[in-house]
């Protein structure tokens, strides 16, 4: 009985926690722009990130090790040092796009001036991760992040025609008018998937294994949330797809914020599906700013060696504290410099996809080696040949990201 | 000296040819398990060719080993072995 | 399982290592190696911290590297190593050693905050 | 047969300073320091037409009662700021001279568009405001819809 809640929590938890502004911003963008003809992206990154995942959590499972932790150990200490200092940066820069996620959020609800809510958001997160526990965080952010159903609820309502939805996910390129718009395409696509496999998730998913205390037991246990999770919380992201495409998408509107993304909740559901929306948003963009400083802190301790873990007292694990206390600091700085939230969102995004592969590629080979995992442990040839397909998948985005970045001008065109 | 000094050195023989790079520094008997050790006695120096591949990560270079006893000297930050080693190891 | 040698870049450089209480304390930094050519070439301690792994970089980064994280360094002699697995065990805790003392000294500023323990 | 996963470590360390060094300046100066274009000039004025047309689906919303007060203020601020980024860049020195004419129509009709955004603000608590900026959006939209049209090769 205790498993089942345990299972049923950690999927709702992976679930809930699996949006965040960027992928909202891009998959209701991308909708706009281009009806359903990318949701088969979509799925292909939900594929890959629980590949990602699987792997990442099976080997902290089984060996103990987190993300950082294999990094060191098999790219050897200057290429691990350059990997971790680009997957912290972009750490940052995604919780930056979060906590300014937040006060945007905060704004449409109260009203209040943009600055003063991203100071208001640092406070609410050091609070939040300072006093609760891992465990509730989990909780906490996971199942009300599941507000974002509504545009779930939404999507249903907006009535697309579902067949256009189902051939949305058959791989191709739609026929489009000029070359520019085959390149914002391209563009989109890379967006898509690296919104959709974050690698700040599997860093987090790896390490908050570990805060739960996995062993080769619960190798089973990670399979399934793994793939449950990720399936479900990649739904969410088809839903705000759809609801780009039946909202904006007549209208030739391009939506960049999250009131605008909203606007589809309204639209269906009326005052309550917009306040549902905009509290979904919120505690799901909260959650990934916890999520990305964690990580910020855990790459670092696992690099370094450090104490590290919420389950630890502050004081124990303390360079893990400050690290993560610092993280936010400098994230909503930066959002309180005035920077256009909107383009940290899309930066965060490109950037995180160039640093995928890095990343993965280790996690790939460690959870591949029979002499280190064991025979029963380790990739079978099913799980390698996904694993080596995506990383092909994810070096060809990584490569694209920024030329595709210049020249469609930010996804402009 | 330190560890991380001999990684990657260049392996020669005595009459300058070139064999590879130092991978690793092999100690006989199995890792410490309770039982400690004043220290660890390397007897074997593990080397293998780096080629792009290998570089890569795709393939795993085929490592051979020589014993530290034929390693002659430690010259600009190269590792000279002993002739014959160079002989025995090839192919 | 067992191996009949111990590959010491392989299996001990840049591991993890970890107390007598499993508390994490640093990593295997790099090795202190003595002896050489003509006679016994042993590995005698572990070094830890910022000071043994800055050494290791590109010169350029090495600099920038020791202003961001030190200069310090504690050698660990080899008889303190109990078991090399995926980290390495000590023998004895980590302040009897002198390691963990950075995550001390940043515990006095957390203390002051109410919940840091 | 050993692992030695670590021999990609000195490939990898060059290969990702570089890629990172490479995005990071590329994305910085390219896109900031040309100069407009005729397509950069649509990208712009399309835009604009998306906020216009967000504007006239947020006036919509309040009419029908979707929206709170505190939304539509915010949601009509948010806009308001992108669309003063957006015009701040519309100046003849950043364009051609060719394309003078069409830049000033642009800039005007963004200097419109924050006035009616900034109306929009009030729309939440005054049906009557709602229904003007509906009304003054709505027009705004199809205006920047035709010179988007004109400006497409």
């Amino acid at each position: 009985m205790k498993n089942i809640v345990e299972l049923f929590l950690g999927i709702l938890t992976a679930m809930g926690g699996f949006v965040e502004v960027g992928e909202l911003v891009f998959s209701v963008d991308a909708g706009a722009k281009f009806g359903f003809r990318l949701l088969w992206v979509v799925a292909l990154g939900t594929l890959g990130i629980t590949v990602f995942c699987e792997m990442a959590g099976r080997v902290a499972a089984v060996k103990g090790q987190p993300v950082f932790n294999l990094i060191r150990e098999r790219a050897g200490l200057n290429a691990g040092l350059v990997t971790l200092v680009a997957a912290n940066l972009v750490n940052l820069l995604t919780c930056t796009a979060e906590i300014g996620g937040i006060a945007l959020v905060w704004q449409l609800l109260s009203g209040w001036p943009y600055r003063w809510l991203a100071l208001g958001a640092l406070g609410f997160l050091l609070l939040v991760v300072w006093v609760l526990s891992f465990q509730w965080i989990e909780r906490v952010f996971g199942l009300l992040g599941l507000l974002m159903c509504t545009y779930l609820a939404a999507a249903y309502y907006l009535r697309p025609n579902w067949g256009e939805v189902a051939a949305g996910f058959v791989p191709g390129v739609p026929h489009l008018e000029s070359s520019s718009e085959y390149l914002l395409f391209a563009y989109f696509a890379v967006a898509i998937l690296s919104s959709v496999m974050l690698p700040y998730e599997t860093y987090f998913y790896a390490s908050g294994a570990m805060e739960d205390g996995w062993n080769p037991g619960d190798v089973n246990l990670n399979r399934v949330i793994a793939i449950v999770g990720s399936v479900l919380g990649s739904v969410l992201a088809v839903a705000l797809v759809v609801c780009g495409a039946q909202v904006f998408r007549p209208h030739q509107i391009e939506p960049q914020l999250p009131g605008e993304a909203a606007l589809a909740a309204s639209l269906t559901l009326g005052r309550w599906g917009l306040l549902a929306a905009v509290g979904g948003m919120f505690f799901a963009f909260a959650g990934a700013a916890i999520e990305t400083s964690l990580s910020g802190a855990y790459n670092l301790a696992q690099f370094l060696g450090w104490p590290w873990g919420k389950y630890r007292p502050a004081r124990t694990a303390a360079r893990f504290s400050l690290t993560w206390i610092i993280t936010f600091v400098l994230a909503a700085l930066i959002i309180m410099t005035g920077v256009d939230p909107v383009s940290v969102v899309e930066y965060s995004i490109v950037f995180s996809v160039v640093i995928l592969p890095f990343t993965y590629f280790p996690v790939l080979v460690i959870a591949g080696d029979r002499r280190v995992m064991g025979e029963e442990h380790a990739n079978g040839w099913f799980a390698n040949a996904v694993g080596w397909f995506y990383l092909g998948i994810v070096t060809l985005a990584a490569l694209l990201a920024v030329p595709l970045l210049i020249v469609t001008r930010g996804g402009k065109g | 000296m330190r560890a991380h000094e001999f990684q990657y050195m260049e392996v020669l023989t005595e009459s300058g040819r070139f064999l590879g790079h130092v991978f690793d520094l092999r100690s006989r008997g199995e890792p410490e398990y309770g039982e400690p050790h004043d220290a660890r006695t390397v007897h074997e120096i593990v080397y293998g060719r780096l080629g792009l591949f290998e570089r890569l990560g795709i393939t795993q270079a085929e490592p051979q080993t020589i014993p530290w006893k034929a390693v002659k000297a430690i010259r600009d930050g190269k590792l000279i072995v002993d002739d014959s080693v160079g002989e025995r190891n090839r192919g | 399982m067992k191996d009949e040698f111990l590959d010491l870049v392989r299996q001990v450089l840049d591991h993890e290592v970890v107390d007598s209480n499993n508390l994490p304390c640093g990593m295997v930094d790099d090795l202190e190696v003595s002896g050489g050519p003509g006679g016994e070439l042993r590995v005698t301690a572990l070094l830890v911290g910022a000071g043994a792994w800055t050494r290791r970089l590109p010169s350029g980064f090495e600099g920038l590297a020791a202003f961001i994280f030190g200069r310090q360094q504690t050698r660990v002699p080899w008889s303190e190593v109990e078991t090399v697995t995926e980290r390495v065990k000590l023998r004895s805790r980590a302040e009897e050693l002198g390691l963990g003392g950075a995550d001390r000294k940043a515990a006095k500023i957390l203390e002051k905050v109410p919940g840091s323990g | 047969m050993h692992k030695r996963a670590r021999s990609w470590g000195n490939w990898l360390a060059p290969a990702i300073i570089l890629l990172i060094l490479g995005a990071g300046v590329a994305s910085f100066a390219g896109p900031g320091q040309s100069q407009g274009d005729k397509h950069s000039l649509k990208n712009d004025v399309s835009e604009l037409k998306s906020r216009a047309g967000t504007g006239r689906l947020v006036a919509e919303q309040a009419l029908a009662g979707n929206l709170t007060r505190n939304f539509v203020e915010a949601q009509a601020e948010q806009m308001r700021k992108g669309v003063a980024q957006t015009r701040d860049k519309l100046t003849p020195e950043q364009f051609g001279p060719e394309l003078s004419a069409q830049v000033l129509q642009a800039a005007d009709l963004a200097r419109r568009l924050e006035g009616a955004l900034n109306s929009l603000r009030g729309a939440g608590a005054d049906r009557q405001a709602a229904e003007s900026a509906r009304k003054n959006l709505a027009g705004l939209f199809e205006e920047l819809s035709r010179l988007e049209e004109d400006l497409k090769e």
